[in-house]
């Protein structure tokens, strides 16, 4: 393992600190009346106790709801141009999940896929992420099924697994190192910890490798048009969901002046396809689930060989009407094709 | 992008006095879309007009905004011109910088900058405007008259002498109005009767006139050129074709004594009766609440009377549907009562009258056969006081205005008087002698002067009985206001001119707007005094304000010439400015969800149920649909539509919008 | 029915026979007043030319005494008290802005909750126990002469009709009295000039009683101390003014419907009338 | 002030309040015909029980609803409607600028 | 519960149905709307305290129409919905099997009138819950109810699961879609959802059955159900009207009284 350390309750304090005098905003699941969100913290202490996981994703801090891309004034007879410059405070996102954490990838590998997207790579080049394996888990997750895992390490600069009066810690990128530099003193030489005996257990639920060939020849299927009939269509699953990346631009002027903003949207919505025509390629609700589900499970294999959900059952938890994105792709994997 | 023309007006000094008109036009070029920018003194003059239309043929706009006036002035001015230039006439706005900025600010740079506000957000506007054409619409040419007197006689027969078919709807038992209760008319004393008689007659016989008297309107739907109008024929409780107003059971009805309207009470008429001899119809109807029958169902001797058995006890009232055109409202007025003066006793002493009773003693048809009798005891009065301005110019009692016609029937009735009982001596109480018509104050010169009347300019405060006297309380300001104490036998209130009972109801029953009193609102003062805010319905006579024959006349045939003249076309173009529900290629077909709840928005009932098929002919979906004859323009169901599925063409969405983003 | 009284400085002064006739009669008629406590002048004819916020502290300090003394509702017979009363206590409602002022000025709260009556209103109340308890209905042809306070200004007062009021005539008839057809019901007597313009007062009062004769009135009755006075106190005058001796008396509504409940009329104050009240049943009383 | 012209009352959607608000309004003016005189018979009816709902949401949501003056004055009114605007204005000039609302206008954008 | 279950079966099995819309046990103690549309996927409904969802959401849907009739389990407010949907022509008599469920007792009902009765039978009780929040935004006064409001609002993301719960929200282009003119800004910012929020509360005044989905479905807890069922009451208190009461349209805001008295309009 790369080098692992342990880092006592009383040092992360320290390090909390030392990352404050950094300069670097400290974002964490906090307590916000009975609802865990990301919210900033100065120590330790204000950081949430035992959650499960925040009901928002992080992806807020480097895809945020709504986003100013430019702005621009009418003078008479010309207009002028102001590019936004985006607000890319150094942040450091500690006690997100695993599974979270692994979601940048995916969100980096559509901002970056041909187009760097200036305004993302810029929030993520300030952001250092400290994860933190979970402990317990519940019907929703299933990072184990996606190639992740409890205290899976990927996307974290430093993972921190709780043990006993602290946590091991595993300094994984140069950021990492970069943090751990900040203060080497507080991180003790770990003694190897099996960490899978601490993480939660989260059983495997389907093969996924198996369901990302069968998905292509199962289109047509009457399985998501059942799965979805009792979808409302609404955005909670795409908006609190790590890994979605779709936005659209809104242009909201006046005769004197304007701005582009870039916005969440979601496939779910009944109008995401809709042509001027009037035309809707994806008409009913049971084409946009189906979307849903490919986009994250064919599409995003296919082009980035990665997939495009990192398992942590957000979507499952937000629903309305409880479509559990678990039990359904069970179901479909066991549709014989 | 569209290419706008700005063309600002001065409007003489109205505009031009606290707007830099030639600044606005110098900063309205820059508005984005503006490509032509001018101003000038007076742009609703021909010339104005002329320079704007050559304007848009040279630098090919497709958009005008005039910034002048307010557009009830001269938006149809100005579309037009822009129709005749070439350019769809609704592609033409109006900024009112007049009442909406120079007439309310000081001169300054702010209201210059207002201005230039006012107008870029018309310019928005116009950039969303779309191409509208009026909408055709049929007409029944057949005109409505409500109110037989002399104004509705008038009105009815210019109307139907015009070649087109009236209804004229009297809601007393015969046509005539108050002008058949007079003696003589002011200022050439021509018997009233004998003037207006004839016209009654005409009205009566001519081809293209359906008389519906003892008729009152209940209800009025549809809009100008289509209206529905439901009208009342009260049951005259006997046959009309039948009765041949021979007159027998006026003769032998044994209820004699029933206080008669006609003679404001001073006489007694009978259960079955006629108002008055010269009535048209001349046909006599039944007083179900004082005839003996209906009280104790014995007596019926008009019926027994009646040689051509026409009486028809168990008639029912009949309600009318009539397919109208145009409305004319000639309902008059009416006089205050003389106790609604506690001053003068409250009405008690039976010798106070006011002016009609006086008319109907003066009256050869009267009560009193002409005589002067004073009501009380019959004897002719030796000393008889008139007070004008009884009532009117009081705001005590809620008359504030100036009843027009006392001062000329008072010096009448002084006249009349006079040449009645040569000894008898007249006074009148004035403040202000109003006499300004043609020979109308020569005609008070000749009472003062040769019928000796004593005009005492003064107020009386009080008048109470003593001795069989009326004893007048006044005083001269003239004379240093001396009080002058009158031993009067009888003494005339000239009462205040009030719109007629129940206007305020048919007015609402019309949806015409009416002022504090009661008169109609006529649509503008000056400029359209015969027309009332609501399309197809127009005014004549003292309905609208205290008005004298002669002016009544003059406005009955100005009503009449708008008739004839919104009859002359074969349809009706109506202002395109009435909302649609979109529509959309299917599968769409509209954005609308069928829930109709715009249904109970429309005053007009103008939203139908259109139905789309399947080819398969399977009802798709219900959609609403507004019938653009019905629909008036007012845009309720526009703000009701949840889904905005409406749009009210002239007052779009997108151009409000577009409107409220410069704001 | 209990009811505040307030009797104004002329009742228990020159029309004391009003105070004693009010309280006599409304007593045999079993209406409990209860007399305001350390009450103060109105103001009268005075205050409110001479002084606007005295003239409204001086009655709202009457009912601000009231209010304390749990009054509801208020009699003042006199016709100038409740006039004063009540153009005070709208005055205060029209603007609220005086009441601290007018509050610091009387040294107490005032809410204004007292409703202010007349003795005509009081009596109106009780009408049918009047004709009821009438056992020597007083046959007589009257005059009833209102005055001016009590019916103006009608925007202030509100009672009864301002040019020809009804309601004491009404009372009369309940009482047996004739009330004759009279046009003067609310011409001036002369006012306060009976102290200065006594000759003012001989004409405009002379009048009244002329007129009120001729019409075959046996006595004219009023309802307030000013009027009495002009009509009884000044009558040397009016006679003089005339040319010629009247001898019809002027009572107070109050003593007339005392008489017909068949009261002592020396309990009335019959007996202070300068005009002497020489009727039958009250033989003997003489001032 | 500026003016916005709409055939009646009825027209007037509260989402046009909502967006005079937006633009920066710090009173809005609201104003039609007499109920009983209104030239299309229930424009204005059907606009009060509009704005009674509207006005109640908006307090609800902790609108300063002293800014948006609601008023009936028909056309022949001219002095009442002077006045009316003078007052308003007068108002709102001492109430100041919406501070509260325009913050709102501009938050929510990273 | 097992009566509900039995009818469905019956109705499903003689075809008079075609699919059964009830609840099912979910992901941990939640419960989901379930469409059983043969008789095996009858034994997973359930019925009990969990079960609060408005099911009437589904009954506009394209998709479900297509379905054919459908046997709906209906608690009061979903009776209430489908009322009010009936009013606003939405549903005709005889689309819907309606198996009205109040407390225990189940009745079949298929006609608007014959819903309309059956919901006349009980007034209809707003939870004390939402009742008392009411009440502590109305003991607010105006600088801290728009200070809750913005601190609550700002959380929005514009997810749309609040109207698209709504059985009311049925119309397939709302104004929120609508961009000529953008009405309502899309992006959720302050103003955005300010302005969502407002018309969405308006359009369901005198419209809402007060179910409380809006809230309940909201991801990130803000209690939007607040602002519909306060319009709600605020109309039955004006104007007296309720929705879901009146098999014909009855609707406040399409209709008027000459004589609506209030007291702000100068």
């Amino acid at each position: 393992m790369a080098n692992t350390y342990n880092l006592s309750h009383e040092s992360l304090k320290g390090l909390f600190g030392s990352l404050r005098r950094d300069g670097r905003r400290i974002l964490a699941p906090v307590d916000a009346a009975g609802r865990v969100e990301l919210g900033e913290v100065e120590a330790p202490s204000q950081v949430a106790a035992d959650y499960l996981q925040t009901i928002l994703s992080a992806k807020e801090v480097a895809f945020p709801k709504v986003e100013r891309l430019l702005s621009y004034t009418i003078a008479p007879g010309r207009v002028d141009l102001k590019d936004a410059e985006p607000r890319a405070l150094p942040t450091v996102l500690f006690g997100v999940r695993p599974c979270e954490a692994k979601a940048f990838g995916a969100l980096d590998a559509v901002f970056n896929w041909d187009y760097r997207d200036k305004f993302f790579n810029a929030r993520m080049e300030q952001l250092a992420v400290i994860g933190l394996s979970c402990t317990k888990a519940d019907e929703a997750c299933f990072c184990t099924s996606v190639g992740g895992g409890p205290a899976d390490a990927t996307g974290s600069d430093i993972l921190l697994t709780p043990i006993e009066g602290g946590y091991l810690a595993e300094v994984c990128t140069e950021k990492g190192a970069a943090i751990r530099a900040l203060a080497p003193d507080l991180f003790r030489p770990g003694n190897g910890v099996d960490k899978a005996a601490i993480a939660a257990k989260v059983q495997q639920a389907f093969d996924q490798p198996a369901l990302t060939s069968q998905l292509p020849g199962m289109f047509e299927n009457e399985v998501w048009a059942d799965q979805a009939l009792r979808c409302i269509g609404c955005g909670a699953c795409a908006f609190v969901c790590p890994t979605c990346v779709c936005f659209d631009i809104q242009e909201e002027a006046d005769p004197k002046k304007g701005e582009r903003l870039r916005c969440w949207d979601s496939c779910g919505f009944h109008q995401f396809t809709l042509h001027a025509s009037g035309h809707n390629p994806r008409e009913v609700q049971g084409a946009r689930w189906r979307q849903r589900v490919y986009h994250k499970f064919s599409y995003y294999p296919e082009r980035y060989d990665m997939l495009g959900c990192v398992g942590c059952g957000k979507c499952t938890r937000a629903c309305p009407v409880d479509m559990n994105l678990k039990e359904h792709l069970i179901e479909a994997a066991g549709v014989k094709a | 992008m569209s290419r706008i023309g700005v063309f600002t007006c001065h409007c003489g000094e109205n505009i031009g006095a606290t707007v830099d008109c030639v600044k606005v036009a110098e900063m309205c070029k820059d508005i984005p879309g503006v490509v032509h920018s001018v101003e000038y003194k007076y742009m609703c003059s021909d010339p104005g007009q002329r320079q704007m239309q050559e304007a848009i043929k040279e630098h090919k706009l497709d958009g005008v905004v005039v910034a002048a006036c307010s557009p009830r002035m001269h938006e149809p001015t100005f579309r037009r011109a822009a129709g005749d230039a070439g350019i769809n006439p609704y592609m033409c706005e109006m900024a009112n910088l007049r009442e909406h900025c120079s007439w309310v600010h000081e001169k300054g740079e702010a209201t210059t900058q207002k201005a230039a506000d006012l107008i870029r957000v018309l310019v928005e506007k116009v950039k969303h405007n779309e191409p509208l054409h009026p909408i055709k619409v049929p007409v029944t040419r057949t005109a409505m008259v409500i109110g037989g007197g002399v104004g509705g006689i008038q009105v009815a027969l210019d109307i139907a002498n015009g070649g087109h078919k009236v209804v004229l709807v009297e809601k007393s038992p015969s046509i005539g109005g108050h002008m058949s209760q007079l003696s003589e008319t002011f200022p050439t004393l021509d018997c009233s009767q004998c003037i207006l008689t004839p016209r009654m007659v005409e009205a009566a016989q001519h081809p293209n006139i359906t008389l519906m008297t003892y008729s009152e309107v209940e209800k009025v739907d549809g809009f100008i050129g289509n209206f529905k109008v439901t009208v009342r024929k009260k049951a005259r409780k006997l046959d009309e074709h039948l009765c041949t107003g021979c007159g027998l059971c006026i003769q032998k009805c044994p209820n004699k004594k029933i206080s008669d309207e006609f003679n404001e009470g001073l006489g007694t008429r009978t259960a079955i009766y006629v108002p008055f001899p010269q009535a048209v119809p001349n046909k006599p109807v039944i007083d179900t609440l004082n005839c003996t029958y209906y009280k104790t169902g014995k007596c019926k001797v008009c019926e027994k009377m009646c040689p051509t058995n026409a009486i028809r006890f168990d008639q029912e009232d009949e309600l009318v549907t009539l397919d109208i055109g145009a409305i004319v409202l000639a309902t008059g007025f009416k006089l205050m009562k003389t106790d609604a003066f506690p001053e003068y006793g409250y009405g008690k002493h039976k010798d106070i009258i006011d002016g009609m009773q006086f008319e109907r003693l003066a009256s050869a048809s009267g009560p009193t056969s002409g005589v002067m009798k004073r009501p009380s005891d019959g004897r002719s009065p030796e000393t008889v006081v008139f007070i004008a301005c009884s009532g009117s110019r009081d705001r005590a009692k809620g008359v504030p205005y100036c009843s027009k016609i006392c001062c000329m029937y008072t010096a009448k009735h002084a006249m009349l008087y006079k040449h009645k009982v040569h000894s008898g001596k007249a006074y009148v109480f004035y403040m202000d002698i109003r006499a300004a018509g043609k020979d109308y104050d020569e005609f008070v010169r000749r009472a003062i002067e040769e019928d000796e009347v004593k005009y005492i300019r003064g107020r009386v405060s009080k008048i109470y009985e003593e001795d069989g006297k009326l004893i007048v309380m006044g005083a001269d300001t003239l004379m240093g206001g001396e009080p002058v104490v009158i031993k009067a036998d009888m003494v005339v209130l000239a009462t205040a001119v009030q719109s007629n009972d129940r206007s305020e109801e048919l007015a609402q029953t019309l949806h015409v707007s009416y002022d504090s009193y009661g008169f109609f609102a006529e649509a503008h003062p000056k400029l359209r005094p015969v027309e009332t805010n609501t399309a197809g319905i127009f005014l004549a006579g003292a309905c609208q304000a205290p008005r004298d024959i002669p002016e009544t006349v003059a406005q009955a045939s100005g009503a009449a010439a708008k008739v004839v003249g919104l009859f002359s076309n074969e349809e009706l173009t109506r202002e395109p400015i009435v909302a649609v529900v979109n529509r959309q290629a299917a599968p769409v077909y509209s954005t609308c969800v069928g829930c109709f709840i715009c249904q109970g928005a429309c005053p007009y009932q103008a939203i139908e149920q259109e139905e789309i098929m399947a080819r398969s002919g399977e009802v798709i979906m219900t959609l609403a649909r507004i019938n653009p004859g019905l629909c008036q323009g007012c845009g309720t169901c526009v703000a009701t539509c949840r889904t905005k599925a409406i749009d009210l063409q002239g007052f779009s969405n997108e151009q409000l919008y577009a409107e409220l983003m410069t704001l | 029915m209990r009811i505040g009284y307030y009797p104004g400085c002329s009742l228990l002064g020159s029309s004391r026979e009003f105070d004693e006739s009010a309280r006599a009669v409304l007593k045999a008629l079993g209406v409990e007043l209860v007399e305001v406590p350390d009450w103060n002048c109105c103001g009268a004819s005075s205050a409110h030319i001479l002084n606007h916020e005295l003239s409204i502290a001086l009655p709202a300090r009457i009912l601000a005494l009231a209010e304390q003394a749990g009054i509801s509702e208020i009699l003042a017979p006199c016709a100038a008290c409740s006039n004063r009363l009540l153009s005070a206590q709208q005055e205060l409602e029209k603007h609220p802005e005086l009441l601290p002022g007018i509050e610091k000025a009387i040294g107490m709260p005032y809410k204004g909750s007292v409703k202010i009556v007349n003795i005509l209103e009081v009596l109106d109340r009780l009408k049918v126990l009047i004709s009821v308890l009438t056992t020597a209905p007083f046959r007589k042809k009257v005059a009833s002469y209102y005055g001016c306070l009590l019916v103006r200004p009608p925007r202030v007062v509100n009672f009864d009709r301002p040019e020809d009021p009804q309601s004491m005539d009404l009372l009369l008839k309940a009482v047996g009295a004739t009330p004759v057809e009279w046009p003067f019901k609310t011409e001036c007597c002369g006012a306060a000039f009976s102290v200065t313009r006594t000759d003012i007062v001989a004409k405009l009062s002379g009048k009244l009683v002329q007129d009120a004769v001729k019409r075959g009135a046996d006595a004219i009755v009023v309802a307030c101390p000013m009027c009495h006075s002009n009509l009884d106190l000044r009558r040397a005058e009016i006679n003089e003014y005339l040319q010629k001796e009247y001898a019809v008396p002027a009572m107070f509504i109050t003593q007339v419907v005392g008489l017909a409940l068949g009261l002592d009329p020396k309990a009335l104050g019959l007996h202070r009338h300068l005009v002497p009240v020489a009727f039958a049943e009250t033989a003997g009383v003489q001032s | 002030m500026r003016v916005l012209r709409v055939p009646c009352t009825g027209r007037i959607d509260y989402m046009m309040v909502l967006k005079a608000l937006h633009k920066g309004a710090d009173g809005v003016i609201v104003s039609g015909c007499h109920p009983n005189d209104c030239h299309y018979t229930s424009g204005n009816y059907h606009a009060r029980r509009r704005w009674m709902v509207f006005k109640k949401m908006m307090e609800v949501m902790g609108v300063d609803m002293r800014r948006i003056t609601f008023s009936w004055v028909s056309a022949a009114e001219g002095a009442r409607w002077a006045q009316l605007v003078n007052e308003v204005t007068d108002q709102v000039r001492a109430l100041g600028p919406y501070t509260e609302f325009r913050q709102v206008i501009g938050a929510g954008i990273e | 519960m097992e009566a509900v279950i039995q009818r469905a079966k019956e109705l499903l099995e003689q075809g008079e149905v075609k699919a059964v819309l009830g609840y099912a046990k979910g992901t941990g103690s939640a419960r989901r709307p379930h469409f059983a549309r043969q008789a095996g996927q009858l034994d997973k409904l359930v019925m009990d305290e969990a079960c609060v969802q408005n099911l009437a959401v589904y009954v506009t849907k394209h998709e479900v129409k297509k379905l054919g009739k459908v046997a709906v389990v209906a608690l009061p407010v979903t009776q209430r919905a489908i009322l009010q949907l009936m009013a606003e022509r939405q549903l005709r008599d005889g689309s819907l099997a309606i198996l009205a469920v109040d407390d225990g007792a189940v009745k079949e009902l298929d006609s608007a009138s014959a819903l309309e009765e059956h919901l006349a039978l009980k007034a209809q009780v707003l939870n004390a819950k939402d009742k008392a929040s009411l009440a502590d935004l109305e003991a607010m006064d105006q600088g801290q109810r728009w200070a809750y409001w913005q601190k609550e609002l700002s959380r929005c993301m514009k997810c749309y699961a609040c109207r698209n719960t709504c059985p009311m929200c049925y119309c397939d282009h709302c104004t929120m879609d609508c961009n000529r003119p953008q009405w309502v800004p899309v992006a959720s910012h302050g103003i955005g959802n300010l302005e969502y929020h407002m018309v969405r509360t308006m359009h369901l005044a005198g419209r809402c059955v007060e179910c409380g989905d809006c809230g309940r479905a909201c991801p990130v807890g803000i209690p939007v159900h607040l602002l519909t069922i306060g319009a709600e009451e605020t109309v039955h208190e004006l104007f007296g009207q309720r929705a879901g009461h009146k098999a014909k349209l009855d609707y406040a805001l399409s209709t008027f009284k000459t004589d609506d008295k209030e007291s702000f309009i100068r």
